[in-house]
Formats: structure tokens, sequence, C-alpha cells
């Protein structure tokens, strides 16, 4: 039974890991604009696509299709802000429907361009067993993802609190005339702050073609998941991503090990509203001044 | 023109115009059945949105609710069709019960959470098999009934029920908006507090406000049911209840009446009687575009775009 | 007894906004609360209309125990508050959140009394414009005012809406409060940092600092005392 | 005389994928069918159902407006039960193989007819572990209608044998099996594990099961993996891996049918077909028979197409079909390949087999 | 003396609102100058027409001689000019020291930003000890010192400080002014809105009085009267109520 717990706790770590990876780019932009990108699924997918496609056709470990993918994801990134700056009025919630509409163009897109079939990375390596301390057991590409998405965490976080444009994006969405006068100008921090979570989605994408099974349908999911950890975390905080993504992934696993995986995601739904029950700003959001 | 004029015309035309015009064509009359539900959860989602102030990404949980509470009583309790959509009504409002400890979360928390317990209801659903025959659902609901002559289960029929729902619907919007209460609502929006020094108890007319919207949600969703005759979790639960809800609502303008309903007509009508026949497969493209542009152009939604024709540029920045 | 604080305690985390303060109001007085910047007014005027939970300490309105009273119905029971940031009721215009605040206060919209509210504050060329975009600072902190007296209030907190007048426009805004009170017949509970003002209007005053309650009585003993002018006024005198 | 026959199919939404690749088989079917018979022909108008209950009952509306005399498609017994209740109420025949559940045949309606159901499924799983010897198996399903369904059929028909059965269930959102594979490595240890479910959970499975390596005998599951598909894709996974199959592959068509049906597969898809493909084509042709056949009889109009159907006594591709009261092909038995170096190898039962079984094998 | 900023027949409001009516006034190098007038009267409104929050309709922007009507905000804080607004217009989900930070923005002054923040934190001790805490959560007295710091962060050439002393206890108001008076003699130009016209004009050199959006008085510091003033001031009450 200990055995079982230990890895179930060290599957869910790797499980939550990867969650933060998908989740990040979608709450940076959340945090910094209060722009919900429903689109940001689809941009993992995007990049997962490209990974696929250069996997297939160049021949490229999916490590090497990255440049390629974030050029294209990244790409198409900015062009969701370009879009976005041009809503005029209430922005949070017009920017739902409008990134709904592109999620929905990019779904079919991805449709069209490489059917239904599902795929997935085809070098064996990253599926090869890892084994720690003799008991846990993971695929080599989980290991290296889950580094990777916790290094990325830490960096994003790092630009976030001490970089100068970092504070400067936290600014602007704070008070984006007040950013003005600090010598800000909004909109590039605004792209930047897209373009970085294109980026977070490009990695994302690699990481789950490489690891999992992808598919057309699948971005909504991503983006729903992405956006449960994200208000999880509680509005724009980096760490609480992590914590709130190895919370599900951990709470998911030992729900298969301790009960049954068909209950997996109810699990997963019944921590989501105790912790916001709880909190009501999430895990590490701080409760505002009043009168 | 006067408001009674718009309201009677719409009635008219509604009962009467589009059944003589199209009341043979069983696939145009299933088509406008099927926008009239998403509309009227969507002029249950706008009630919420605009007067509660209060963005859901799950009213499918009292969409399924309402169409499991129908589908059973029918079923299994004998109940006939119509006082059991009533209950589910009921049932949904109930079940919003269960999810207003939600209440306290405002903005996206409160989106997420009510989608949470559209996904803990599914879920509840596919497991309590013994009551809701769990994934493989519940098939041969009962039909709407034959009421004095009036067949309500022929398509014709669904859509006379369906319509009323939804007329009634909006009235109630209607009626709520144009009170002091749809003033303290809309204030609330943007500030509780200094909505509840005044002495708004908004927690409790929040309260209400889900109810409400529940409550219709659930009619719609039994309506549904016995239309469709067919019932699995997936299916009750689906989150395109909530998402063509929304973009309905937000397309057609949901700061009005008469959005939402006009949203979910266009969007569905369009999209399936125009863009489908041209491209069989790429059509939902079209559908992401116009929403975009929709967004882009007049962010306030269809009916304030058309308003503006006729009263010219209503007001400034 | 019309307001009774006793021991009225506020901390946030380490940091104790309010420290066991106790005074009280009797129906119609008039108290200026006074102090340093940050010295905890403000939240002590949380704590009464209900926006933070006191940490300790009791409060009573008209005998009633406040602390276990939802903010609402603080409001129906007669505590009118202006916020010192002003917080105009989104959406509505200026008429329509005095419309709000009659009706949910005092269970019907009283429009002879909101005209007056408009015209005693001078709001009645802005009674249509949008109360959330549309109004210069003193224009909100006007409406602040006629927000919390469409409530029909027995207790009328004001938090600095005298702030950022000139000094022509306080006088007058004076001349209005002192009229309401005659009018109406309420107790006044008032922040100011214009001691000129404090003087003018309030027969005793309070002085918070570091939310310790440092000194209470009339305008001369307190802004003669040598701990409020080392915290607070600097020697300047009144 | 030219028929148009209607084809409701996901194309797209979440079953665009296997929708897209029964329809492949219809267009197969009627393009063979055309060419063959000069009497009469086919027309086919295909309506995407968006992978949804209530579009699926639209398109069976429009395409009867359309006037098509029958229908073949359907994907996903959820879709499948309105959109034929519809067709029975226009009168018209409704033919499908995407929904194996039982409930579906259950209603007796005059109109359906389905060329396979789960019993079928888990007749050959059940077969082959038989043949095995294998005295536990562990089911790892996923929670969807027919999948529980036929995990539930191996449970109740496995158990009074006495073999050792544990039940793992799966949501359907699952991506990380390693905590299930361990479950079973450690508490279960069985001589099998049996998986039921869709393409991504199989590869979700045998990647945790090729990490965690459990000390079992065979790996074994239903549709969509032994195929032509899972092997190109997913070589490394692959190898002694069973599931249901119709055709080995490389395909040894033997009969001149199935070698033209490959063929015409190849030119118009320019792939070979997959076993969704298959049951696409069989359906179809099966249909568009009954039609030429009501056709002479001149009763298309009449209910005669479902009377025809009816009569359907035949040699397929799939193996025999005929049709009972229900609709149901009481005949359809699966059989079971192997995939084997790249390759897919009927092992069960044994008078259809093109190779040997390996056992125990696995693919690590 | 150099002329910094020049303001000619400027137009600027709100939407279809207008606020300012061809107002002009000049701003000299070095030189505290005052605007004063009564509430509503548009003194804010000019501040964020200068710096390009509010889009002007006619006229004028000229700093140093250039033209800089409705150029970008950022772009004019980039070239030295710092606008203090009530602080209401803090970063209230930031921490007080992240606000603080936040004045050192512009590339110039990053490089100083450790020593500036030392000595915002000098001259108003309160942000030191609450340098942790959300500025949402400062009470208005500290927020109102946190707008202040944080301008000066900026290491402007010009500040456009918009009634610092709203909201302040007396002492800090003093100690405000004195920081200003002491400013102007380091070199630093400054504008100065307020109502507090006592203590505004003890530290003046010149002042202007903007009433329904002009200016009606145009004065050195020293050579106003207080009576006269006070008359102007009055002006739109009677207007008002007639
Ligand atoms: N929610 C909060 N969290 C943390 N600290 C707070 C919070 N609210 C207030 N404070 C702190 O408590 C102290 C008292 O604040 P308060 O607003 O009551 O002061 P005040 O007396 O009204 O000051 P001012 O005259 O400047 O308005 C301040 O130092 C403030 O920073
Ligand atoms: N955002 C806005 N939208 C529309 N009108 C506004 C807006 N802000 C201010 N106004 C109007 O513009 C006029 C001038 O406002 P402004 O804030 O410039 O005055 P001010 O001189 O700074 O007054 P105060 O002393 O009250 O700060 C006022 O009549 C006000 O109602
Ligand atoms: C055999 C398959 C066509 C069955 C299908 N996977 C279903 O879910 O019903
Ligand atoms: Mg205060
Ligand atoms: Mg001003």
């Amino acid at each position: 039974m200990l055995e079982l717990t230990l890895q179930s706790l060290f599957s869910g770590v790797l499980s939550g890991a990867y969650y933060a990876l998908i989740a990040l780019g979608l709450a940076l932009v959340f945090g910094t604009m209060r722009v919900i990108n429903l689109a940001h699924g689809e941009l993992v997918l995007l990049g997962a696509y490209i990974s696929y496609t250069a996997e297939e056709k160049l021949g490229l470990d999916p490590l090497a299709s990255l440049p390629l993918a974030l050029a294209v994801v990244v790409g198409t990134a900015i062009l969701v802000y370009y879009l976005v700056s041009l809503i005029k009025t209430d922005r949070e919630l017009n920017s739902l429907i409008l990134t709904f509409g592109i999620g929905v163009i990019l779904t079919n897109g991805v449709l069209m361009i490489w059917s239904a079939d599902i795929h997935s990375a085809t070098t064996p390596w990253y599926h090869d067993a890892t084994i720690l301390f003799e008991t846990l057991f993971a695929m080599q590409a989980e290991l290296v993802f889950a580094g990777i998405g916790i290094l990325l965490v830490g960096a994003v976080w790092w630009w976030l609190e001490k970089s100068w444009y970092g504070r400067a994006l936290r600014a602007v969405a704070s008070n984006r005339d007040a950013a003005k006068l600090m010598g800000v100008n909004p909109q590039l921090t605004e792209i930047l702050s897209f373009a970085v979570s294109g980026l977070l989605a490009t990695v994302a994408g690699v990481a789950i073609y490489t690891a999992k099974v992808i598919q057309p349908a699948m971005g909504h999911h991503l983006t729903v998941k992405a956006f449960i950890i994200t208000v999880l975390a509680g509005m724009g905080s980096v760490p609480g991503v992590l914590l709130g993504a190895v919370l599900l992934g951990v709470v998911e696993s030992l729900t298969v090990t301790l009960a049954s995986s068909a209950l997996q995601e109810l699990a997963g739904m019944v921590l989501f509203l105790v912790v916001l029950l709880l909190m009501p700003s999430g895990l590490f959001g701080r409760a505002k001044r009043r009168g | 023109m006067n408001d009674k004029i718009k309201i009677a015309l719409f009635l008219v035309l509604a009962y009467i115009a589009v059944p003589l015009a199209l009341g043979s064509n069983a696939y145009v009359i299933g088509l406008i059945v099927a926008a009239l539900t998403i509309g009227g959860i969507a002029v249950a989602w706008a009630l919420l949105g605009n007067l509660g102030g209060m963005v859901s990404f799950g009213h499918a949980a009292f969409f399924g609710v309402g169409a499991y509470v129908s589908a059973l009583l029918t079923l299994k309790g004998g109940w006939p069709v119509f006082p059991s959509m009533l209950m589910a009504g009921i049932g949904a409002a109930i079940a919003s019960v269960a999810t207003m400890p939600a209440l306290r979360l405002r903005g996206p928390y409160f989106a997420l959470a009510i989608l949470a317990y559209a996904e803990i209801f599914r879920i509840l659903a596919t497991e309590a098999k013994p009551i809701t025959g769990g994934a493989a659902g519940l098939l041969s609901i009962p039909r709407l009934p034959i009421v004095l002559g009036l067949d309500f289960g022929s398509k014709l029929g669904g859509y006379f029920v369906i319509l009323t729902i939804v007329a009634a619907s909006m009235a109630v919007y209607h009626l709520i908006r144009s009170s002091t209460y749809g003033l303290a609502l809309k204030a609330m929006h943007d500030s509780e507090d200094a909505t509840r020094v005044v002495g708004v108890n908004s927690t409790l007319l929040k309260a209400w406000m889900l109810a409400v919207s529940a409550f219709i949600t659930g009619v719609v969703g039994a309506f549904n049911a016995h239309y469709i005759n067919f019932l699995e979790p997936d299916y009750a639960f689906a989150g395109q209840w909530t998402t063509l809800a929304i973009v309905s609502a937000i397309f057609g303008g949901y700061r009005t009446v008469t959005g939402p309903l006009l949203g979910a007509l266009v969007v569905y009508l369009v999209d399936q009687l125009a863009f489908k026949p041209i491209l069989p497969q790429g059509h939902q493209i079209v559908l992401g575009v116009l929403l975009g542009a929709m967004i882009l152009f007049s962010p306030g939604g269809l009916m304030p775009l058309l308003l503006a024709k006729k009263k010219g540029p209503a007001h400034a920045a | 007894m019309l307001l009774e604080l006793d021991g009225i305690t506020v901390a946030f985390g380490g940091l104790t906004a309010v420290g066991d303060v106790t005074f009280s109001m009797a129906k119609g007085d008039v108290l200026g609360l006074v102090g340093p910047n940050g010295a905890g007014k403000t939240t002590l005027f949380n704590a009464v209309s209900g926006l933070v939970r006191p940490t300790r300490g009791t409060a009573r309105f008209n005998g009633h125990d406040l602390v276990s009273m939802p903010i609402h119905a603080r409001a129906r029971a007669g505590i009118g508050r202006a916020f010192q940031v002003p917080q105009p009721m989104h959406e509505l215009t200026v008429r329509e959140n005095l419309m709000v605040a009659s009706r949910f206060a005092t269970g019907r919209v009283d429009k002879e009394r909101i005209e007056e509210i408009l015209d005693l504050l001078k709001l009645g060329h802005k009674a249509e414009s949008d109360a959330a975009t549309s109004l210069a600072l003193t224009e909100q902190k006007a409406l602040e005012v006629g927000k919390a007296l469409a409530t029909n209030p027995k207790l009328l907190m004001l938090d600095e809406v005298l702030a950022g007048l000139e000094t022509a426009g306080k006088r007058a805004f004076m001349h209005t409060l002192a009229e309401v009170k005659q009018r109406y017949g309420i107790a006044l509970l008032i922040i100011e940092h214009d001691i000129e003002t404090i003087t003018r209007l309030c027969p005793r005053v309070v002085v918070l600092n570091f939310g310790r309650l440092i000194a209470e009585g009339s305008p001369d003993l307190v802004f003669n005392d040598p701990e409020v002018i080392r915290s607070y006024t600097g020697g300047e005198a009144a | 005389a030219e028929f148009k026959i209607g084809a409701e199919i996901p194309l797209s939404g979440n079953l665009a994928r296997v929708g897209t690749a029964m329809n492949e088989g219809i267009q197969v079917a009627a393009e063979m069918f055309n060419k063959k018979s000069g009497k009469h022909s086919v027309k086919i108008i295909t309506m995407d159902d968006e992978s949804s209950p209530a579009k699926a009952v639209g398109a069976v509306e429009k395409l009867a407006a359309d006037g098509v005399v029958a229908y073949t498609g359907g994907y996903g017994s959820n879709i499948i039960g309105p959109a034929s209740e519809a067709a029975e109420k226009l009168g018209k025949v409704y033919v499908t193989s995407g929904g194996v559940a039982s409930e579906l045949t259950k209603r007796n309606l005059k109109t359906f007819f389905r060329i396979n159901s789960s019993e079928g499924y888990a007749r050959a799983l059940m077969g082959m572990f038989n043949k095995q010897g294998v005295k536990s198996v562990a089911v790892v399903y996923s929670t969807k209608e027919a999948t529980e369904e036929v995990a539930k059929m191996l449970q109740s028909g496995l158990g009074p044998q006495g073999v050792k059965v544990t039940m793992h269930a799966f949501d359907p959102a699952t991506n990380d099996f390693k905590p299930i594979i361990h479950k079973i490595k450690l508490q279960d240890r069985p001589d099998a594990i049996a998986m039921i479910g869709y393409e991504n959970d199989y590869v979700g499975i045998l990647r945790a099961a090729k990490v965690l390596k459990p000390d079992i005998k065979t790996i074994a599951g239903v549709w969509s993996l032994a195929t032509a598909k899972m092997a190109a894709e997913f070589p490394d996974l692959m190898e002694n891996v069973s599931g249901t199959s119709t055709l080995s592959y490389p395909a040894e068509f033997t009969t001149p049918e199935a070698k033209e049906f490959a063929e015409t597969y190849q030119k118009m898809f320019n792939k070979a077909p997959d076993y969704l493909g298959i049951f696409g084509y069989v359906q179809s042709k099966l249909l568009f028979e009954a039609v030429a056949r009501a056709a002479d009889t001149g009763t298309v109009d009449k209910g005669g197409i479902a009377t025809e159907m009816r009569k359907t006594l035949s040699d397929t591709v799939i193996g025999k079909v005929r049709f009972d009261e229900s609709g149901d092909n009481p005949e359809f038995t699966h059989r079971m390949g192997q995939h084997q170096a790249g390759k897919v190898v009927l092992v069960w039962p044994s008078d259809a087999a093109t190779g040997t079984m390996k056992y125990p094998a696995v693919p690590w | 003396m150099a002329k910094l900023l020049e303001i000619e027949d400027l137009r600027a409001g709100y939407g279809s609102i207008n606020v300012l009516w061809d107002l002009s006034l000049t701003i000299e190098e070095g030189k505290l100058t005052c605007i004063l007038g009564p509430n509503g009267g548009g003194k804010t409104t000019l501040l964020r027409a200068i710096m390009g929050l509010v889009k002007t309709g006619a006229g004028r922007v000229l700093y140093q001689g250039a033209d800089r009507t409705n150029a970008a905000t950022w772009d004019m804080v980039a070239d030295g000019i710092a606008m203090i607004p009530e602080g209401r217009m803090v970063f209230r989900d930031m921490s007080v020291a992240d606000n603080l930070m936040m004045g050192a923005f512009p590339k110039k002054c990053r490089k100083n930003a450790a020593r500036n923040l030392k000595m915002a934190y000098d001259m108003f001790p309160r942000l030191y000890e609450r340098r942790d805490q959300l500025a949402g959560a400062l009470s208005g007295g500290e927020a109102q010192m946190l707008a202040m710091g944080r301008g000066l962060m900026e290491e402007p050439k010009l500040i456009l400080v918009d009634e610092p002393s709203l909201g302040l206890a007396p002492v800090v108001v003093d100690e405000v002014m004195g920081i200003l008076d002491r400013l102007r003699h380091e070199g630093l130009t400054i504008v100065l809105v307020e109502q507090n016209t006592n203590k505004a004009l003890k530290i003046a050199d010149h002042v202007y009085l903007v009433r329904g959006g002009k200016v009606v008085l145009s004065e050195t510091a020293s050579s106003v009267d207080l009576g006269h003033l006070h008359d102007l001031y009055f002006a739109r009450d009677t207007l008002n109520e007639q």
C-alpha cells in the first residue's frame, strides 16, 4: 500500500508539473490583462501539431521542433492580442466571445489541416522508463517536461516579480493610466505578455505531443483545465499555479489509487470547490481592502 | 413605435406568421426549436449576467438537472409531462441552492465554480446508475402530450411550447429589470459594498436571481428531454448548453431583453441554414469569424446595432 | 445612546489598525474623528458599517448589537456612510444612485427627498449623468453624502468628504451639513483633516493614533494636547 | 433509377475522427455499388451531425426533405438513439455500426438495423482469453456507455468460468494511467489486462504499462486497436498487443469482393482501409442491395426497404450478417488480431487465423 | 527665464463634454507655478491633457519648445515630465515597494532606483513600515504619500502635482509643502494644483486661477491679493446660483 501511495504521489506531482505548464500561459494573460484567453488550449494544440509535423515530415526530435513551433504559436498569440486590443468596451466579457471564436476557428483549422487522427511522438527515448529509488516509475518525457515546467514557472515568477517589464505588466493590469504615467507603453507590455504566453503554450504543446496523445477536439478541454488551475491558484499568482496544479495532480492520482479512476474528475472538481469556498480568492489570492 | 405594439407584433409574428409560413417544413421548424432552446438558456444566462452581475460557465448544470428531474418524474413516477416540467424548474432552482455557497465568489471565480458544479452533477448522474441509468442514459422519455386536441409532441407543437417558455422568461426578465430591484442588481455589479451600505441585501438578491435563472434553464432542459426523448449525462450536462447560450447572449446583446433570443436565432440558424450547406465541414470557422467580427464592430451585440441604426449614435464615448 | 463602541479592536494580520477604542454618541450628537494618516479612522468606520469584523469588542446601535448585524441591515437600522474613496454605484446615474439608496434602506423611493438632496448638494445638473465615469472628485464626494442621506439615517458617517474642496466650497458644504442636521435631526460622525472645519463643526472630538484613542473632548482641549500636536497637527492651532 | 441515400455522420466535434473513417467506407460502398449494378444507382448525401444528438435529428429531417430513401451512418449510441427514432417516425430505414449499446436494439424499432453489437466484441475477447487459458484478468475500461457495457459483459462472462476478474473504471478524461496500472501490478497480479476504451486510452495504458512492466502474460483490447494505423503510428507500443479485428494487416484479402474493396479504398483515399471504414462499407452495401431489391418490387416508398433488409443473409467482409426482429445481427462475432512485427495477424478464432498466437507475450 | 512648458488655446474634455476652453498658460523653468481654482474648474483635466491622458480637441502643448500635443503619455514621461496624481491612482494590487519601483521604470532612472527608493522611504517613513503591504490596503493618506514618493522616483525635470495635501494630516501637509519647496530650490520645475490656497501661496512663484476651463488670473505669487482671489473664486458660485 505504501509503495502504491508513494508512486501515486509521485505520478501526481509529475502530472501537476505538466498541468502547470498548460495553465501558466493562460494565468499570465489572465493575471496581467484580465483577459481569459479561451483560445489558449488551441494555441497549445497548435504547438503540438507543429511539433508533430516537424517530427513526421522533417524527422525532428520534439524538442528540436521548438523554434519552429515557437514561431508559429507566438505569431498566432500576437495576432490574438492584436484582435483583443481592438475591443473597445467591456473587454473582460467581450474578449471571452472573441477568443472563443478564435478557438473555434483554430480547432476547425487544425481539424481541416491535420484531420481528426490521434498522434503522439514516436521517439522511443521519451517513453522509456526511469526508475527512482527502485520504486518510483516515470516516463522520461514526464521527467523532462516536469523539470522544464518547474523551471519555466520559476522563470516567469522571477520575470513578473523582479524584472522591470514584468513589474510594468502587473502595473498595467492594476491601473492602466497610472502605468502610462510611469512611462509604460501598455500596448507593448501586453504584446509581451501574449508573446510569453504563446511561448509557454508552445512548450506545453510540445510536452503534450511528447508525453500524451493529441487530437483536434482537445483544445477546449485544455483551456478549461488550465483555467481551473489558474483560478484555483488565485488570479495571476504564478507560484499559485504550480501549487494548484500539483495539488490537482496529486488529488487526482490519489483518488485513482485509493478509490477509483472513474472518480478522478469528480475529486478534482470537489477539490476546486472546497478550496474556493474556503479561500474565495484562490490559494494565493490576496483579499482586497474595503471602505 | 410604441413598445406595446412592438411586443404585440412580435407575438403575432411568432405565434401565427412563423407557423403558417414554415409549419410544413419539419427541418426548419426543428432548427428553430433548437435555436429557441438555446435562446431560452441564453435569456436565463443573461438575466443572471446582466442583473446579477454573475457570469456563469456552468448553466448546463441547471439544464441537466431540469432534464433529469422531468425525465425521471415521467418515466419512473408516472407524472404527466407538463407538471413535471414545472417541477424540473423547481428542481433546478433547488439545485441552485446547492450552488449558493458560490455566491461568495465573484467574477471568474464564480463562473468556474458553477462549471465545477455542472461537472460534479454530470459525474453524479453517471455514477447514480440505479436512478439515472448511468452513462447509458434514458431512452424513450415520454413525448409532450396531446392537450385539447393539440399535439404538443409534434414538431410544431414543440415549437409553441418552447416559444411560450422563452417568451414568458423574457417577460420575467423585463419585469425584474425595470423594477428598483433591477437598479440595485445592476449596481451590485461593480460596487457591491457601496450597494450594501445603502441597505441592499445583495446576497439574497443574487440568490434569487440565481434561482430564477436556474428555474428557467431547468424548464428548458426538461422541454429538451421530452422533445428529443433521450438523455444521458454527457448530453444533459454538455458544455455546449453553456457555451452556445453565452455566445448567443453576448452576440445578441446580453444587456437587452431581446438580445439573447435574437442572438440564439441568428447564431444557430445562420450557421445551420446558410453556412453549413456551403461549407459542410468548415462552417464553424465562419461562425468563429462572425463572432469575432461582431465583438469588434458592435461590442454591445446585435441588438444595440439594430437599435443604433434607427436612433443614430446614441451617446459618445 | 445611539452608538456605543466598547473596546473595538481590528487587526490585519500582525497590524492592529484599531486598538481597544471606546466611545459613544447620543442622538443628534456631532462628533469629530481625527488622527494622523493610517491611525485607523476609516477602519473604525468600516467596523461600524460592517465592512470589517472587529477582532474584539462590542458595538451597539440604538441598543441593538451591531457586530452580528449584516451590512444591509445596519443601513436599514439607520447607519449611513460616505466613503473616503468615493464608491458610486456603477452603471447607474446619479439620480438612480439615490433611488436605490432610498428604496432599499427605507422601503420606498422617496422622490421628494431625492430632489431635495440633489438640490442641497448641487448635483442637480449631473442628475442624469453616469455616476461612475463623469464626475469630478468633489462631485463624487457630494454623491457619497447624497447616497448616505437618501437612506434616511439616524447616524451619518462622513469620511473626509470635504477634502479637496475649495475654501468657499467647504464653507458652503459645512452650511449644508448644519442644515441637514437641523432638518433631519441626525447625528454626525465626521472624519476630517482640516482642523478649522472640525473645530467649526464639532463640539466634541476623538483623536486616534496608531489605532488607539489618545484624546477626547472639545476641539480646544484636544488640539492643545501635546501628544496630538506632536503626532497630528504639528503645532498648527485651530 | 438513382436513389438518394442519407449519410448522417459526425465530421466535426469530438467524434470527427471515427465519423470520418466510417464515412470513407460509405463512400467506397457507393462507388463500388454504382460501378457494378447497372440498373439502379445510389447518390450519397452526407450531413455532418457535429457530434450532437440534436443536430443528428435535424440532419435526419433535412435529409428526408432532400428526398433520401434511407440512412446509413451514425456514430455513438447516444446520437444514434434519437437519430434513428427520428428515422423511424419518417418510416425510413436507418442502418449503422457506430453504436453497439444493447439499449438501441431493445427498442424494437421497425426501421433500425445494426450489423455489430457489444456481445460480438466481448465474445471475441473472451474466446481468445479462453484459448490462452488465462486465469485472471484486470479489465480497464472507460466509463462511456459502449465501453462500460463490453466491460460488464466480460465480467459476467468470465466470472462463471472461474476466471478472476478485477474491474478498473476510468474517466474518459484520464490521461495518466500509471496509478491504475500500478494498482494492477501490485494488487491484482493478473495473467491478462483487457483494455476497453479508445485509441488515446490504449496509447496511455500501454505507455504506462511499458513503464511499470506489470508481470502479465498478455494485453488485449477491443475496437481501434489491432489496426494498421496503430501499427504504423505506435510501433514501439503495439508489439504482441491483441484487439478485435476483421482483417489482418497488410490485408490478405482472399475474396474478390474484399480485394476490390481494398483497391477502391486505396484509390479513393490513398490509404489502407480501417476497421470503421469496413463497417461503414458493409452496412451501406447491405442497404444499397436492399434498396435495389425493393426498387425491383416497387416498394421503396412502402416500407419495402425494411422488409428487404430483414431478408438479408450475407457473407460479408466482417462475417455473416442477418437481422433479427429488433434489427440486431445475431451472427456478429468478431475476430482477434495480434500485432506482430508491424503486422496484424488474425489469431482467433482458429478457422480464421492467419498466423500463430504469441502467448505469453507483452510489448516490453 | 526659459519657458519649459507652454499651453496654447487648449481644448480638452471627455467624449462629448468639453472641459477646457482655449486655455493658455506658461510654465517657467525652475519655478513653482501654482494652479488654483474652484472645484470642477478643469485643473485635473489640464494636467491629464498635458500628459496625454485625455485627448485634446484644439490648441497646442509645447515642451522645451517642441510641439508635444497629443504625444503618448509614456513619451512625455521619458522626456522628464512626471505627474503625481491623487492617491487613488496607485497600483492597488501591487506592494508598496513595487509601486515605488514602478516610478523608476523610465530607462534613465533605473540605475538610481535603489538610491531613490531609500530617499522615498526617508521622506515617508510610514511607507517603509508598509513596504510589503498591497497599496490597495493603504489608508487614504498613506496612498497619497505613495503617489508622491513614486512620482519623485522618476527623477523628473518637471512635475505636475495634483492636490498633494488631499487627505493628509496637517503635519504631513507641512512636510509635503516643505519637500516641494526644497525640490524647487534644487532646480526642479513644479506645477502645483492645490486647494489649500494659503499654504500653496507661501511657496509659489507664480499663480494661475482656472475657472470654467479658462485662465481667469495670472499673477506672480507675491502680488496676489487674497481678497481679489477670493472674489474670482466666488464668481462661479454666483454664476451657478442664477
Ligand atoms: N485590509 C487591510 N490590510 C492591511 N492593512 C490595512 C488594511 N486596511 C487598513 N490597513 C492599514 O491599517 C491602518 C489604518 O488604516 P485606515 O484606513 O483606517 O487609516 P485612516 O485613519 O483612515 O487614515 P487616513 O487618514 O490616511 O485615511 C493603515 O496603516 C492601513 O495601511
Ligand atoms: N471622466 C470624466 N468624464 C466626464 N466628465 C468628467 C470626467 N472627469 C471630470 N469630468 C468633468 O469635468 C469637469 C472638470 O473636472 P476636473 O476633474 O478637471 O476638475 P478639477 O478642477 O480638477 O476639480 P476638483 O477640484 O474637484 O478636483 C467637471 O465638471 C467634471 O464633472
Ligand atoms: C465498435 C464501435 C463502432 C463502437 C463505438 N466505439 C461506440 O462507442 O459505440
Ligand atoms: Mg481614512
Ligand atoms: Mg481635480
